[in-house]
């Protein structure tokens, strides 16, 4: 499925643009998403951590990424 | 549904209109938290700090915390202001007011809501120093 | 040793004031207090608040919260202001604003500060109703 | 000896003055001092409490008073 990818913070300097469209193939579970992102883009290994938003909101263990969703890559927050 | 006095600004944060926003006759004890950016982090001379928002996921998450506030503090009223873009030292970066009837309440909600918005809210800050910037806590 | 940002005033209290006299670029966490006149209590409307103090004790009292602040806490800066005379619902009667480098301490000491002088401080209010007045916890 | 005594709150309108003046012979120590005010205005003894300040200090128990002293009623207090 196609997917467009907002970015944000680091990991918009890691991936060197603020949005990105890919051509999706893997399961549509957020964590085989997340790991096709690891090994796409190496240094989001060395993150805190990283978080998915599906449709503004953070994503659950175990959720399904659908053709049409809003996906955002959340590094470690730092507001206030 | 949204919440009234919960706002990203790309403007310096007007503290007295957020403290008006919940100051109310019936609410005797307000508290304010203001997040000032430091003139330094570890020692080392911050220039300037950049605050970017994924803006509607973060209005979101900071309508929750508001919620979350209302469903704790039934009584408490609740302003909620993050600015982004640059911000020099000394500028606020957040501006929250919590007003209840009686004081300890409005301590409790304020720090709820603060710590809250520090883990859940997706804003990012980038402190520039002389010789490069850092994304803070993006790495361990 | 008198501490510069302590007052006993008639005038209304400048929140923003108070707030500059804490807010410097090492110290990232502010947290403000302020509590204003209700319109009730307990049910019944309050017209006014007439607040009186022994000056010159309060502001001694006033002066060891700041000292006794400054030792728990070493980073905090604390300023405290009262109000005296005559106030109207909504009105501040004190304001009390503390910075430290990081959030958690500037809520603890700011809470610490309203707590004591709440119980310490000689100042005395009296609540203005329709039909007579009362010096608020003189009996039981 | 003779003391000045200031007044304040509702100790203010029970006595009815801002500041009185006693020419007081019982024992110097405060505990005889706050009974003897007790039983010279017996509306003291309805407040929730009272105490003395002895130059702007709360006094100590068993502390005593001096001549000269600035002696001050303190009923409870309720600033902020």
């Amino acid at each position: 499925m196609k997917l467009q990818i907002l970015l944000f913070g680091i990991t918009r300097d890691i991936v060197g643009q603020q949005k990105i469209e890919l051509d999706y193939t893997g399961p549509s579970d957020i964590e085989s998403f997340k790991e096709m992102l690891q090994h796409k883009y190496p240094e989001m290994n060395q993150l805190s951590h990283f978080k998915i938003a599906i449709n503004q909101e953070f994503a659950q263990e175990g959720q399904s990424i659908n053709e049409g969703d809003e996906i955002a890559l959340i590094p470690p927050v730092s507001g206030g | 549904m949204s919440h009234p006095h919960i706002h990203i600004t790309d403007r310096p944060i007007d503290t007295d209109l957020v403290i008006s926003l919940v100051a109310l006759p019936s609410q005797g004890g307000l508290n304010v938290f203001i997040g000032n950016v430091r003139d330094q982090t570890k020692g080392k001379a911050v220039l300037r700090l950049e605050y970017e928002a994924y803006v509607p996921m973060a209005l979101s998450e900071m309508n929750k915390i508001a919620q979350t506030t209302k469903e704790q503090w039934p009584q408490a009223e609740i302003a909620i202001y993050h600015r982004v873009g640059t911000l020099k030292i000394g500028e606020a970066a957040v501006v929250i007011a919590v007003s209840t009837p009686h004081r300890a309440q409005a301590f409790a909600a304020c720090q709820f809501a603060i710590d809250t918005l520090k883990v859940s809210v997706p804003i990012w800050k980038k402190e520039v120093f002389e010789d490069g910037e850092v994304w803070v806590a993006a790495h361990p």
